[in-house]
């Protein structure tokens, strides 16, 4: 485990960060109460409380580095410099979401921001960051990529397949484990043995686990570990500790049961709050959060006044010139 | 007989056969919490041992209930989604379907894959698939795929006491709808459809998650004079087509409705053994009513447009009215 | 022309495609030794940024390969034998056919996964499956099957030259067999069957390995005075329906030889869209010689026994002989 | 990496290791013959020089322990108790042979002898063994499972997702990596990033990598791993580093364009073989030596009189009774 850089994030950073935490926090609540409301056609999967990770990484990144990303992906898509309206847009069902209304909440990808794609398939992002970035290697390009997944995405075999081709060919990839603590209702600890982290180890990848709640130590950490990438030193490991203040998906409460969490872990949760911790030390944190509220009302009621893609739009993408393909 | 949601008929053929059998073990992701109700109550009930949540690892899940069914347990293996039978792929075609031939017959798998299926509900092209075509090509796994809570009931009993592996695939998102259901401990046998309409102008082949709109376009036949018949296959592997062939002797004209992509689908191979076996009873096309060859699209109008419809149904019918 | 054996012709096409585009990129277990020879010598002319060999992961080959193919290159990706694409099927199924959509058309993916398919030499049910008619239930994957060496070697250039997702699958044990290859370079298009033997009496549609035993059964035909047409579809997504329609509709007949597993084949698929579009061409039920829905065996007999032979075809032309 | 135990094999043991490990190297000798006879309707993957590692191993199972392999299988067979002739047969493609025929020499499996079965899927048999220790562990028995994989095996996904789930669950299964130096034709360390049995690590699980040319030491290794599992302790992992004699396949010269491996290598390989660091222990091995020669041989001979399955074999056993299922 490297120990942590002593550089710290200027006070204009800082702000920014907050500024986008924030815009990542109220466009979850909005998205919830559309949710409520009826105006998601799917379900959605927050990331509130996990906001430090990806706003705190991508202040590191370009718009010619790539993510990839996972089910519970708005905040890495706004985080990368993803439009905010075009994904509400896309996951209210509208022809003018960023992706035409066919992917969705699970799907919201931006190529031109490197935003390959949120993902459905748990896992399944880290394969393709892994192409991605064996391309930027014959690029010849110092680009990087970073791929986020959960705790639970940590148990499927394609990590490891990738943890040793990036490793065995030097690609310019940052994994970034979200733990939260939580893979759907099952409690990390009752499915994943060990540290996960520590699953980088045998392929000679260097690994940092941290607090994930602490937006400064991510960004100290998403630092060290780019220069790492940059300079061809090959993939990197981050394991970021949080906490998913928000459940598994929108409405959970309606097909659980009984509560999988104690008051007591809530309340805790809660607390650990990563814009809690970050507000004291910014200036004017109230205004920002004002102006970021309207900007997402804004944003969300733009986007309900789209009108829906075509009914036909699927198979004419698909089909519309059979041999679109030549060149 | 008592009115229960069809989930709750899943849910008590499980519970049933966990307590018949105690070799009956139960896998999956989250089956304790349960997402879609369907093994709720089970691990209070039998335990740890026989209800076990499982790691996100698909294609170990699909191999490990190899293992374990060739060790003399009952697995069953609930996948959630469709779509993360893809994940554990490999287990399923390379060692499930083909094991008991290659190994000249000293390993049976009496395994049963749970999994929901099919679109509507704007779940996106990860979560929507309706992946039987892909499992029937496969040979060597039994596939049901129920309509009603009392054939759920029924089929998954049959699927659970089978030596063979079987893929039991509920329609998705229709876990609230009602049916009556046996109160005794009734299998539905596989290889056998189900007639719910009988009729002599047209024979309706439908399957599962389609089986609903199919009704309902029989309904509207009918106030129009036409009078479909209505086989419901129940299982895919294996297939009743002597119910098909013979309600083709009868009627002379076939539409067959099927939520799969179009292309190698349930309809097409229904379509194929009819022109094959019953080319001369057929007095009209064949149509097939289906979804087209493209992932399903977020956007509910979109992902309406594809799946079948009553519209699309009822249009096909008609086209076969003119003589061939 | 020149004459030259099947995997020739193969690895001309890349070498071509190779020194045409520096985008194009090989990746495979062991590509740079060549098991089956195809992309012999290519990591000595191209290096190892262009051709290389992988670790044995197949979940990810195919998920990176939807990576590079979005970030710019036409990726080549060599599975070795057919049964490993079910190793790597999710993201296939997952990702590879789904993502242009679902990413409303942003990402497009030329992709093309080579793998060898088919029985007939005792490679055991891990080794042999022909697995076309799953890949074409997927959507948006295109299925090259060439049987000749000068459409093996036009059809490769056209998948690597294609923006979309394309497996080419060639028939395997057949690497030495010889035909002509154009010296030029010549691609051949999608879509568009070939016409080996033009006939009126009997339709044979055939695909890839099927094709060598369908011209040898012409030939028997031939000197029995029935005039087969044989039509050799050379990809089965996108499928050129209309040479199929308006054979039938000069001949009246038609038998189809594909050697997948019967339930769901592209036999089936091809079948229902002949009695959905060609009904009223049609004289004569609709055969499919195909393998039964069983693994294949090792032993030579019986795997010979399930493969679709001279004397199976044969017999399912003579079947059509009466009146119906 | 523990250490090893003190313990050594008795003069019995050994000379019946060293029968078995002779009998192992005959026989593959003698398919390869039968093989370029043209008696083996496939190709077949031999394990010389590989002999020591499931000899040593088998000694401590029982028929009630399972093991599953993969397509160099030949030897875990025998080793494990499978019958010789029947093994034999099923390779020349006869009724009799352990598979009726329908699997050969990549899928001998008899599971009267818990010999679950070979596998033509590299990483295939650690899934299914998982299974096979989690039906064990549900049966309350202290019988153990075995899977062999080899060093390009490691690189299968299912691998960190079966020593996860193992670990997690204490399910009584002892990965045994075969680490011969190559996958197919390409060395380890070209497609294999850092020590194979390192990637147990994570998990928990108890480690050791040892030689796997010495039949002493993978006794003792075996010995003392499968105690930990039969005492309750969960999974264990041996990396045993070994050589592959014969190759990939039997006729690979016939498709390689050129050598792999230097001459040096070959001649190296060649004297490091366990069969040779063990005759010297042995009274009579020339004898022994003999003894089975001469039983391999007959075993061949009988086999190769066997008859085929009938024609439609596969079709029979696959649809002969559709219900066969219910009970
Ligand atoms: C291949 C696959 N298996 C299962 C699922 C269902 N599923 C969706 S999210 C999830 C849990 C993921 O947990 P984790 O990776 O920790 O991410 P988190 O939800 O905690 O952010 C599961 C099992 C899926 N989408 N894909
Ligand atoms: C899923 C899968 N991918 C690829 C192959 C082709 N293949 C057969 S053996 C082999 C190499 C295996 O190497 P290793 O695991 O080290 O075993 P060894 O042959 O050295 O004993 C490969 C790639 C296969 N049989 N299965
Ligand atoms: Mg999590
Ligand atoms: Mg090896």
């Amino acid at each position: 485990m490297k120990k942590l850089p002593n550089n710290i994030p200027t006070k204009d950073e800082l702000q920014k960060m907050f500024r986008m935490m924030v815009t990542i926090r109220e466009t979850e609540n909005t998205l919830l109460a559309s949710n409520k409301a009826g105006n998601t056609p799917g379900q959605v999967h927050l990331s509130n409380g996990q906001e430090a990770i990806c706003v705190g990484i991508s202040s590191h990144l370009t718009d010619e580095d790539q993510i990839t990303s996972n089910h519970r992906g708005h905040g890495h898509f706004l985080a990368k410099g993803g439009n905010l309206k075009a994904m509400f847009s896309e996951i209210y069902g509208m022809a003018d979401g960023v992706c035409g209304g066919m992917g969705g909440s699970m799907h919201v990808a931006d190529l031109s921001k490197g935003i390959v794609g949120a993902n459905g398939i748990v896992g399944g992002g880290i394969s393709i960051a892994t192409g991605v970035a064996f391309a930027k290697k014959l690029d010849g390009s110092n680009h990087i990529v970073v791929t986020y997944f959960g705790d639970g995405a940590s148990n499927q075999g394609v990590l490891m397949e990738c943890l040793n081709i990036t490793a065995l060919w030097k690609l310019p990839l940052l994994f970034v484990c979200e733990n939260n603590g939580y893979s759907e209702f099952s409690p990390t600890k009752t499915v994943t043995k060990g540290d996960i982290s520590m699953r980088a180890k045998p392929f000679g990848i260097p690994i940092w686990q941290i607090n994930g709640n602490e937006i400064i130590e991510v960004w100290q950490t998403g630092q060290e570990a780019i220069e790492h990438i940059r300079s061809g030193g090959g993939p990197a490991f981050i394991e970021a500790k949080t906490w998913r203040q928000s459940g598994h998906f929108s409405r959970e409460n309606l097909v659980l049961q009984k509560p999988y969490r104690t008051e007591e872990e809530e309340k805790e949760g809660l607390a650990d709050d990563p814009i809690i911790h970050l507000t004291p030390k910014i200036d004017g944190a109230e205004l920002i959060m004002k102006e970021v509220k309207d900007e997402v009302e804004r944003a969300s009621k733009a986007a309900l006044m789209g009108t829906p893609p075509a009914s036909n739009a699927a198979k004419k993408l698909m089909f519309s010139d059979t041999y679109k393909g030549y060149y | 007989m008592v009115q229960m949601r069809f989930i709750q008929a899943i849910n008590k053929a499980l519970f049933e056969e966990m307590a018949r059998d105690d070799k009956v073990i139960l896998i999956g992701e989250d089956v304790e919490a349960s997402i879609f109700g369907d093994t709720r109550g089970l691990i209070e009930r039998f335990g740890p041992n026989r209800v076990r949540n499982t790691p996100i690892s698909e294609a170990t899940l699909t191999g490990m209930t190899v293992g374990a069914a060739a060790s003399g347990y009952r697995i069953v293996l609930h996948m959630m989604f469709s779509n993360f039978i893809y994940t554990g792929f490999d287990a399923i075609a390379n060692q499930m379907a083909k094991l008991p031939l290659m190994t000249g017959g000293q390993i049976s798998l009496p395994i049963t894959v749970i999994a929901s299926y099919g679109g509507g509900r704007s779940t996106a092209a990860q979560h929507s698939d309706t992946p039987y075509p892909v499992l029937m090509n496969l040979g060597g796994l039994n596939i049901a795929v129920p309509s009603t809570p009392a054939d759920a009931c029924g089929l998954l009993k049959s699927a659970i006491r089978s030596n063979d592996p079987t893929f039991f695939l509920e329609p998705g998102g229709r876990g609230g709808e009602m049916g009556e259901v046996p109160d005794e401990d009734i299998t539905v046998p596989f290889g056998v459809a189900s007639l719910p309409i009988k009729g002599k102008d047209v024979t309706l082949v439908t399957m599962g998650s389609c089986t609903k709109i199919v009704l309902e376009t029989a309904q509207q036949l009918i106030s129009k004079d036409v009078n479909p018949e209505v086989i419901d296959l129940r299982t895919l592997v294996p297939l009743d087509k002597k119910t098909i062939l013979s309600s083709v002797k009868k009627t002379g004209k076939i539409v067959i409705i099927d939520e799969a992509r179009d292309t190698c689908s349930a309809a097409s191979h229904i379509s194929a053994i009819v022109v094959d076996e019953g080319f001369q009873y057929l007095k009209a096309p064949i149509r097939r009513v289906t979804v087209p060859d493209t992932p399903m699209p977020y956007a509910p109008n979109s992902e309406k447009y594809l799946i079948p419809s009553v519209e699309r149904i009822y249009k096909a019918v008609m086209t076969l009215n003119k003589s061939y």
